[in-house]
Parts: structure tokens; C-alpha cells; sequence
């Protein structure tokens, strides 16, 4: 078994091994250090000349490696952590997803920005964020969350080595020390894959009645979302299902829609606040496709900053507890509010 | 751009892009065109200076003012007159319009200083192939962070980037007393960057500066800066010039074309003001003659890999 | 009658006039420009020691505007074009947005940052787009988008001058010279108001059967829907009535609410492209408080960037007849896909 | 913090964030805190030195290494303690954390470079009731764009701020010979910011330097930037130190409380540093005794207006 860190860290290494285009680069990235969270360890000390540390310049770097992407390397920028993304949101948004397009397809943007997200560390309102949801929307990127239900070192590596399109690639802190399909592998649970480089999974408990509820997820809420499955299932009889995703955008409707088909009834999980977020277009995608025929709701952070201190951030970040009572209060039609969701 | 920079050739490439950008003001309100456009009539002897010496594969980084760039680096005269026309057979199938040029070797965006860390990066993976990169910039991008994001990593790595400063005294509207402090040789200086600076629009001097510059550069000097102070004649974009006229009239006693014109013999010059005049002529014929880019042509803005 | 343009311009030197504390800042604002829309003409030379001209510099400003607002002014940041807004994320996102509360509520950000939105002029890729859905989903930002059916004048000046949280002022290109109500002084429309500081509207045709549709929108848009609508009902008999909002968030559901429960059918119109944009909030939302009551589908920008281009402009930005093919779509209960999605 | 900076109150001060800082390190590993810290032990001298001589209303504007500047600003460390332990009592209600300290002249965030143009943001505002703006940044925070834009318009407008640049060597683990090109003083310079630049650790020699540069801000001179450069001897937050320990040990020879306190007579500064002792207790104490947040005073991100 392996962690998800090691997995993206091998991804990287083979990366580098596999093309001289290929080139890391990011704040603090070299050993010993290896990065915030050491995933590009050991890196710089095999590759020296490939694996650059950088200034404090998250806007110069995303765009250092627009360009770079644009003169034929594939190169991959670490932001150490997913809070400073906004820096670079410019280069982003207005660079790395424009210009093959605006080029008329005359040239490509092969460019990976890699970063940590997510809270339940205590590291308070800048640096506990999932702050993907003000990206995602841009025509042009591609957004992949890794999860530890579904290996990410290959996905890491495909987004680096075959996607010609530039890749926001999340990956929320807590997943790095979890097993891979560690929650998947003792046959507790059936589990079915759709699409190829970025793969989504349905997962339901094997041998149980058919489903009566939907989880649409990822990243570490993926994980959550096991847990919240089981426990609905053997403290409630109630039994739901879950299509966890890997690619968020473009979003690849099918595997959700043919669960909610059967279930009906779908929730949407997130780390994030909910305002906007990616369950907003799991759910508005969703109605545009089937119609009126599911009920829906959003389970994701309040929507305030995430506090430092552990029983404001537990309180603010979406908890296994609400995934349960938000499933709950689906299945009897209670609409006396959504989960986390409040005036703010 | 040919590689022979006689003093002719100098004035030619000049003229081109003068009568180009003036053909474009003076068309607009016949509705040839949609949008908005940015002119640099005035300053046609930076792009000429330093972009006549460009070496093949050597790559140029612009911006919203970008048509003589585009021309002196070599761009189809007519591929311009098309995009700016938002035809199919424009620089950019008519997707890009006035400031989004994207050709072989040439990047243009709209976007001020965000181009900036782009031609670093470029750099970084020019260098391999010994190539460099010619930035250029107006005065009012050293507001951007960017900007100096991109020095401090072109400084610390080395890399091949020639950094031209367009100081037309003007942000837009607001002249640079009210939005730069300090001077801008210093800006590259405080990097570490060898800068040179000339108040100046003669060709000939900004050749002679852009060849030492990138003579170093070639060499393996690291990044370079030239500040050139110069002016530009024509309104910011299409729309009123607020700028007195008899600054604007004072500048214009330095026309770039004038000063280098005055070198030439007119029997050497007529033969050239007929040819380039024929030249614009048939790239706006062309242009206007050639399909507009059509809806079915829009393809997703995302591709499936290699 | 007053313009769009005049209003926002008046509200602007009410807004200075009332308090030594409002500054305005922001590119080429000083006359005799008057910035590069014209919005702050004539202030500068009222107020030339309140009325500043900036050097090229989003993050700077949006980051001067948080300071000035923490130390007791009211500043109004202009953004020349929307399209810049991203340069800015951070500070809005990581800063004004988050003090106050971080600060256990001890402090207050009285900012409001203004910027023009939209396209159909031919701007091209980096000058002409809808970025607000960026940045709306931020907890502690609230999102206004002036419209010319309800005066934004006196909601600028709320927000500048009443409001003391930070706001991000939306105002569509488009609408600085249309007149404010044209389209619905003349009796034709039934007009109904909701709300106080940023009211929406009801609109539907006077005397008409009961609307079967509903339009959700906001800005440039909401014009639109009203030709959409004058078109559906005298072409097609198809009977709509739109719900046009100016505060985008915090989203104040009930009027659309009471729309749908009638209606049973909704479509979201926005400029910008769909994803994770204002429309699948609205219909997430909606979705949560009524169940699954009523169909939905979005109309928006397709999702790519908009070219310079006049006829491919057209093709990618969202237009009458897209929602008039959208709504007839509907009606006829027809998912052959959404109008204006596709898979990029 | 009192008017009077006589040796030994300068000495209790910086006494006083070495003590706070070197128990939050003890007691980390205890479980007393959630999350992380960064701590400043080994730069006291730079926060004591120049805040120690902060008028009533002048503003501090920090970063993620906010508590020595924190508590030289005349924050409680009470609340400090509690702010770390995610207390109700907190500087901000546990809201904030260790790198989110807001107070009623005090701003801290954990995103770097963001908090200077807030600085001048404030300093416009300020300048209205002649009070001025102190910001402190680290040598690493150079690298970010914002920075420059947040000089450009201080100096544009010559607003009071202080810019005081603690070059401890290290942006997180990066050394700044591979984070930062040319010299830190010149990245004022460019702007017109008249700069000082000192490599101590003595408070006094601190001070010298902050009385005249407050005391040319406060007659109006603009902007000003002192640069000094320092070491940091804990780790740059919980983890790991990677550093070369003879280097550490190299720095610590200057250890800016043995510098200072070796000009106190023995007798003095016992008593001091048993008043110090006491007080860290204390507010530890305090602090462990408060009431945690509480999830139920969770309040909205928008507020309803005035
Ligand atoms: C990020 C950004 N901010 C603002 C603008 C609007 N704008 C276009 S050109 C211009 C002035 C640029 O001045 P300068 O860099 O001196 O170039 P010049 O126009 O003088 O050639 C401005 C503010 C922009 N295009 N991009
Ligand atoms: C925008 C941003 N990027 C990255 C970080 C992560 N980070 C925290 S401290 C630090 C190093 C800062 O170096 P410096 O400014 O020299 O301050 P020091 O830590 O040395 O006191 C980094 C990179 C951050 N907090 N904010
Ligand atoms: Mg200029
Ligand atoms: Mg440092």
C-alpha cells in the first residue's frame, strides 16, 4: 500500500524521468526540504537542473510556466498552499486558458499548477482554504482533485506528460498521509469506473438494497463520504451511493446522472462554501440533463472564513455529522434549510 | 525582416508600419473594422531598432500596442489587416482582434504585465536552444507586480531577456509624473539588470544600442534592459486625445520618420514610399476581400491531450 | 430620464458630497477624461484632494482600498475593465473580504469596487468578459450588478455610503447608455419590487395569461429577457416573467421562489460562461428550498473565451434568440441539451 | 508600551517576546495549540527596537511573524496566548490563529505581501490625522508583486509608512541568495524611498535608526525604508530546521538579548527577568483558563450595514 504522497511524488519523479521537457518548480521545493509537504522530496537532488526553487511569486511562476508551456516544456508549478491561488489567478485565467484558443489552436498550454487545499489542520482563514471554486469556472482549464480512493499518481502524470491543456491539479492536504484505496480494498464496498485519464467512481456497499441516495464528491469529502455511506447504512437502513470525481471540469455527467436516475436524490459534498461552488454545477448540470426528477442539496462550509481554532473550524468545515443529518433529512423531504447554509 | 539593416530598409520597415496603423485610424470610421485598436504612430523606431536584428526562433513578447512589433518581427502585413477585421484568415482566425497576436515566434496580449512572467518563462526554455527574448513594455506596466516579479526571476536565473521600456511618457490618460515614482532605470537596477536608457526616435542610435545589447545577450549576459523615451503621435486607442497639441506638436519635430528619412536621398526614398504605399494598399485589399471567420469555426476550448 | 452612465456618475458625487470620508481611485479617472467609461467624470475637479488617479496597479488599489476602508474612509475602487478583476482576487478574496470577520467582527471594510463587465464590442478576449462569477462566491463579499430597469444609482450609493461590507460593483459596458426603465414605463409591463437596499424585480407582461417560464437574471442580461420575453409572448404565446436581481449575493431567493412555484420551469441568463457561474447558484439554491419542483436549464456565454471578432462574438456570447430557443426548448420539454453548452 | 525606553525596559520587551515565543515551542508538542506558529526568536530587537517608539494611533501593519510585533505594539499577551489556544478571550475570538492578529492599531495576515498595499491604504487614511503607518515584510515577501506596487504609490504620493524590511536570510527554507537578484536597499531606491540598511541586532543601534526615521516621517517627509538584516534562531514555524546548526550558532553569538542584557548589571535585570517570567506564566495560565470559542458565537460573513 502506498500513501497519496508518495504516489504524487513518484508521479512527479517519473515525469522527470520520462521527458527533459518536464521541469518542477515552486517555493521551497528542494531537499532536504522537499516542499511544504514534501511532494516533490528527493526531486532536486536527481534532478538539479529540472527542479527549481522560486521566489515568493505566485503570479510570476503560474505565469513563468505559461510561458514555459508555450516554448515546449511541460512544466509543473507547485503553490504551497492553495490560498495564495488567487495571486495567480490572472495568469490563470487570463493567460494559461486563453492562449490556445485566442491562438486559433496554433499553440498549446501544456502547464500543471499543483496545490494543497483544504482545512482541519488549524492553520487558520489563509491557509486552510479550498478555494478551487474560483478557478474551475474558466473556460480552458481543466481542474483534477486527487483523492485517495482512486490512485492520483497516474492522473498527476498524465496531466504532466499527455494533457496538452493546461491542469489545475488540488489536492487537499489530509489525502497526502492517507493509504490509497485504503477504504475501498476489503470488499465491503462495490466500486465501478467511468472514463479514462480522470476517472470517476461509483461506490456503493456491496450486497446492499438499491440505493436511495446519491453522494456526488471528491478529494478528501470523497473520503468522508465513505464513512457517512456506512454509518447510514448500518445505524439508519439508509442506503446511498457515491460518484466520487477526479476531473471537475469539465464535469462528465453520465456516472451521476445514471446513479440519480435510480436514486433520485442527490447531495452534493464540499469542502469549500457552497456559494457558487462545484456542487452548484453538479447539481444545475444535473437538472439541465434529467429534469426535474431528483431532489438536491449542497453539504459544504459555512459560508464565513475558516477559523484557527479547532471547535470554530470543526464547526465551519463540513463534518461526517452533517453528511449523515443532511442524508437524513433528504430522505424524509425535510426542507427546513439545507446543511451549512446560512445568510452570510 | 531582412538581415541586411541598411538605412533604406530601416526607413521601409518604418514606413510600413506607419502607413499601416495610419490606414487603420483612417479606416475605422468607414466600420472596416469592430472593436477598438491601440496605434504607436510615433514610436515605429523601437519595434525597427531592435526587432530588425531578431535572429530566427528568437522570440518577441508585446503587447496591447502591438501592430509594429508585429510588422518589424516580421508578421504578414496582410494576416494583420485580416485579424484586426476579425477574418478568417487573420493572425488569429479573428478570434484575437487588435491586441492578441499569436504567430510563430511573436505573443501579444492585452493584458498589461501579466505578458511579463510569460517571457521569462519563455527564456527559460529558450535558453536551451540559445535563443532569447524580446519583452516589450510601456511605462505605465511598471505599476504592474507582476513586472517585478518577472525581473527578480530573470535576475536570479540568468536568463536570456531583453526587457525594452517604451516610456511614451503616458499611461492611457495619465502622464507619468502621476503614476510612476522614482525613474525607471532604477526599477531593473534594483535587480541587479544592466539597463541602458536614450531619450531618443532615431533608428539608427536604437539599432546601435539593441545590437550591443543583444550582442551580450547572445553571449550569455543574462537579462538586459534599454529604456528608450519616446512618444507617440496618435491617440491611446480610437478615442479623444486629451493630450495639448503643442506637446504633441513639439514631439513631432522628432517624427522617427522624419529624422530618418532626412538621411535619405528622395530619389531613394520615392521608390520606397510607392512600394510600401502598394504594399498596405493590397494587405487591406486582401484582408477585406478574404472570408469573415465563421461561427462554425469555433472549436472547444479544450483539447484531449496530445 | 436619466442614463445608466449619469446616474452612477451622480450617484458617485452625492457619495462625495456626503462624506469627507468616500475617496475615489482607479486608472485615468481625473477629468478631463473622467475615466476610460466615463463614470467619474466631472469628479476630480470637484474633488480633486478625494478623487486620485492611479498608477497601473488592480492588486495595489483593490489592497489601498482595504486599508483605507479598515482606517475609517469609504474608498471606491474603479477597475477599468472587469476583465483585470483576477489581479485583484487575492486582495478581495484574502483581504477585504475576510477582515471583519476574522477579526471577530472588531472591524469593518467599507470598500466597494466598481468595474465594468461584458462584451459585444468587439473587444476581444481580455476586454470583454464577465468575470464577476470569479469572485462572487467568496463569504464576506457581497456582489451588486447595476441593471437599467432599476436605478443603480442610489445602490451605489448605498453601498459606498451605507454598507459596511466590502461590495463588488458590477455594471455591464453595455448599459452606460441605455435609459434607466426605458423598457418599462410605457404600461406594457407589470412591474413588481422585492427587497430594500438592492431591490429585485418582477417584470412580466400586463394583462397576460399566467407566465409558464421563468427568467432569472441580472445586468445587460435582464434587458435581454425583456425582449425575450415581448417576443415569446406575441411569436409564440408563450407567456414568461423574469425575476432580474441586483444584489447576486447574498441571493434572495423568495421572489423567485414565488415565480417557480408558478411557473414550474427556470432559466438562469448571464453573459459570462456557465460553469460554477451565477445561474447554477440560482438554480442550486432553488432547487434546495422547493424541491424538485421545477425544470431548469442555464443560458450563458459558451465556454470558451470571446474572440474579437463581430460574427464570432455573436456566436459565443449569449443573445435574444438564444433565449427565446432556450425558452421555446423548454417548454417543450426538450433536453436535447441546454443552449450555449458544449464540452469545452 | 510605556514612553520611557530606558536599557532595561528595552531589555524587559524584548524579554519578553523571547520568553511568550520559547513556551509556545515547549508547549507545543503538550497540545496546548491546534495548528501551527511561526516564531521570531532571535529578531525581538527589530520589533522592540522601532515599535518601542509608536505614537498612541500609529499603526502596525504585520505578517505571519506577528507576535514579537504584536506585543511590541502593546497587545496583551494574554490575549495573545489565548488567540494562539483558540480561546474565546483571543485577540480575535480564536478566529485568527497565530498569523491573524487584528487589534485596534495592529493588522496581521498570513498572506504575504497583501498586507502592503493595505499598509498604504492606511497610511492615505492616516495621513489625514498626522498618525503614521509602520509595515513590517521579510526578505522572502520581496518576491511578491504587490510590494512594488504598495512602494510606487507610497511614494507617489508620499504617504507616511515605514517600510521595515527584516532580512533574516530565509524565505521559509530558502536561502535568499537563490530568492532575491541585486540588493534589498535598491528595491526602495528604485522607488524614490529613501532607505537605510543595517546588519544588527542591537536594540539601541534599532532604535537610533527608527527615532530618526519616525521623526522624518512624522515631519512629512514620505515614505521611508529601513532594511535591517537579522537571524532567526527557531525553526521557520513548527517543523523541521534545516539549517546548518554552525550557522545558527554563528548567529546566536549576537543573540540580541545577550547583546543588550550585557549592558545591565546583573542586579537589574534579575529582578526584570522574574517579572517576565511571572507575567508569561500568567498569561499562559490566563489563557488556559479562558473558555474555548465557542461554534454558537459563529456570526455572518456580511453584516446588515451601518
Ligand atoms: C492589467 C491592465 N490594466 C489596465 C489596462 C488598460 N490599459 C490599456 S493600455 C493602458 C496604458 C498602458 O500604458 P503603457 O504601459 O505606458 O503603454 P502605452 O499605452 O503607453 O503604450 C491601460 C491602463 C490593461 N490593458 N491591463
Ligand atoms: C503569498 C504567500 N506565499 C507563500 C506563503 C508561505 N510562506 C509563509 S512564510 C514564508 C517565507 C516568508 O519569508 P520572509 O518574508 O523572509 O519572512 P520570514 O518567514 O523569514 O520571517 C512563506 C513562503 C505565504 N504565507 N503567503
Ligand atoms: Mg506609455
Ligand atoms: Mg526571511
Amino acid at each position: 500500500m502506498t500513501t497519496v504522497l508518495a504516489s504524487l511524488n513518484q508521479a512527479l519523479r517519473r515525469s522527470l524521468t520520462a521527458s527533459l521537457d518536464v521541469m518542477v518548480l515552486g517555493e521551497d521545493v528542494l531537499d532536504p526540504y522537499g516542499g511544504a509537504f514534501k511532494v516533490t522530496q528527493g526531486l532536486s537532488s536527481t534532478y538539479p537542473e529540472r527542479v527549481l526553487a522560486t521566489p515568493v511569486s505566485e503570479a510570476g511562476i503560474v505565469g513563468l510556466g505559461v510561458g514555459m508551456a508555450l516554448r515546449g516544456l511541460r512544466p509543473v508549478v507547485e503553490i504551497m498552499f492553495g490560498d495564495f491561488l488567487m495571486l495567480a489567478g490572472d495568469a490563470l485565467v487570463n493567460h494559461a486558458a486563453k492562449f490556445r484558443w485566442v491562438s486559433n489552436d496554433r499553440v498549446r498550454v501544456p502547464l500543471v499548477v499543483r496545490t494543497p487545499m483544504g482545512g482541519r489542520r488549524g492553520y487558520g482563514p489563509t491557509h486552510s482554504q479550498s478555494l478551487e471554486k474560483h478557478l474551475m469556472g474558466a473556460a480552458g482549464l481543466r481542474t483534477v482533485a486527487a483523492s485517495a480512493l482512486l490512485d492520483p499518481g497516474p492522473m498527476l502524470e498524465a496531466a504532466i506528460l499527455s494533457d496538452d491543456d493546461p491542469t489545475l491539479f488540488v489536492e487537499h492536504k489530509l489525502l497526502y498521509a492517507q493509504q490509497i484505496g485504503a477504504g475501498l480494498d476489503g470488499g465491503e464496498y462495490q466500486v465501478q469506473s467511468a472514463g479514462e485519464r480522470y476517472p470517476s467512481l461509483t461506490v456503493r456497499l456491496a450486497g446492499a438494497p438499491a440505493p436511495r441516495l446519491t453522494f456526488a464528491s471528491y478529494g478528501y469529502m470523497a473520503g468522508l463520504a465513505l464513512e457517512a455511506i456506512h454509518r447510514l447504512a448500518y445505524e439508519y437502513e439508509l442506503f446511498a451511493e457515491m460518484v466520487a470525481f477526479t476531473q471537475l471540469v469539465p464535469l462528465c455527467l453520465e456516472p451521476l446522472a445514471q446513479s440519480v436516475r435510480q436514486t433520485r436524490a442527490l447531495l452534493t459534498l464540499e469542502e469549500g462554501s457552497g456559494v457558487l461552488g462545484w456542487g452548484s454545477e453538479a447539481i444545475s448540470a444535473l437538472v439541465e440533463e434529467l429534469g426535474p426528477v431528483f431532489d438536491a442539496r449542497r453539504v459544504s462550509a459555512r459560508p464565513v472564513p475558516i477559523p484557527a481554532s479547532l471547535p470554530l473550524e470543526q464547526a465551519v468545515l463540513p463534518q461526517v455529522e452533517d453528511l449523515v443529518r443532511a442524508a437524513l433529512a433528504m430522505s424524509n423531504s425535510d426542507r427546513s434549510g439545507s446543511m451549512r447554509r446560512s445568510n452570510g | 525582416m531582412p538581415a541586411e539593416l541598411t538605412p533604406a530598409e530601416l526607413y521601409r520597415q518604418m514606413l510600413r508600419i506607419r502607413r499601416f496603423e495610419e490606414t487603420v485610424l483612417e479606416a475605422f470610421p468607414r466600420g472596416w473594422f469592430y472593436g477598438t485598436t491601440h496605434t504607436g504612430i510615433g514610436q515605429e523606431a523601437n519595434a525597427v531598432g531592435v526587432l530588425g536584428l531578431r535572429k530566427p526562433g528568437e522570440v518577441v513578447v508585446s503587447n496591447h500596442r502591438c501592430h509594429g512589433h508585429f510588422l518589424a518581427y516580421g508578421g504578414s502585413m496582410t494576416a494583420l489587416a485580416a485579424e484586426l477585421m476579425g477574418r478568417a484568415t487573420g493572425v488569429c482566425g479573428g478570434r484575437g482582434g487588435s491586441q492578441h497576436l499569436i504567430d510563430k515566434d511573436f505573443y501579444a496580449s492585452g493584458v498589461l504585465g501579466g505578458t511579463l512572467p510569460l517571457a521569462v518563462g519563455m527564456a527559460l526554455a529558450e535558453r536551451r536552444r540559445q535563443h532569447l527574448v524580446i519583452a516589450f513594455l510601456g511605462d505605465g506596466t511598471l505599476g504592474e507586480g507582476a513586472v517585478y516579479e518577472s525581473l527578480n526571476l530573470a535576475a536570479l536565473w540568468r536568463l536570456p531577456v531583453y526587457f525594452i521600456v517604451e516610456n511614451n511618457r503616458y499611461a492611457q490618460t495619465t502622464p507619468i509624473h502621476l503614476h510612476l515614482a522614482g525613474e525607471i532605470p532604477a526599477r531593473f537596477e534594483a535587480f541587479g539588470i544592466p539597463v541602458e536608457e536614450r531619450d531618443t526616435t532615431d533608428v539608427l542610435e536604437i539599432r546601435d544600442l539593441a545590437e550591443s545589447g543583444l550582442d551580450r545577450l547572445r553571449r550569455g549576459s543574462g537579462p538586459q534592459a534599454l529604456v528608450l523615451h519616446t512618444y507617440r503621435f496618435s491617440p491611446h486607442s480610437r478615442g479623444d486625445d486629451l493630450r495639448d497639441p503643442r506637446e504633441i506638436e513639439r514631439f513631432r519635430q522628432r517624427d522617427p520618420l522624419r529624422t530618418h528619412g532626412a538621411r535619405l536621398r528622395p530619389e531613394d526614398r520615392r521608390p520606397i514610399e510607392a512600394e510600401v504605399e502598394q504594399e498596405v494598399h493590397q494587405a487591406f485589399e486582401a484582408a477585406r476581400a478574404a472570408p469573415v471567420a465563421d461561427a462554425a469555426s469555433i472549436t472547444p476550448a479544450l483539447g484531449q491531450g496530445t
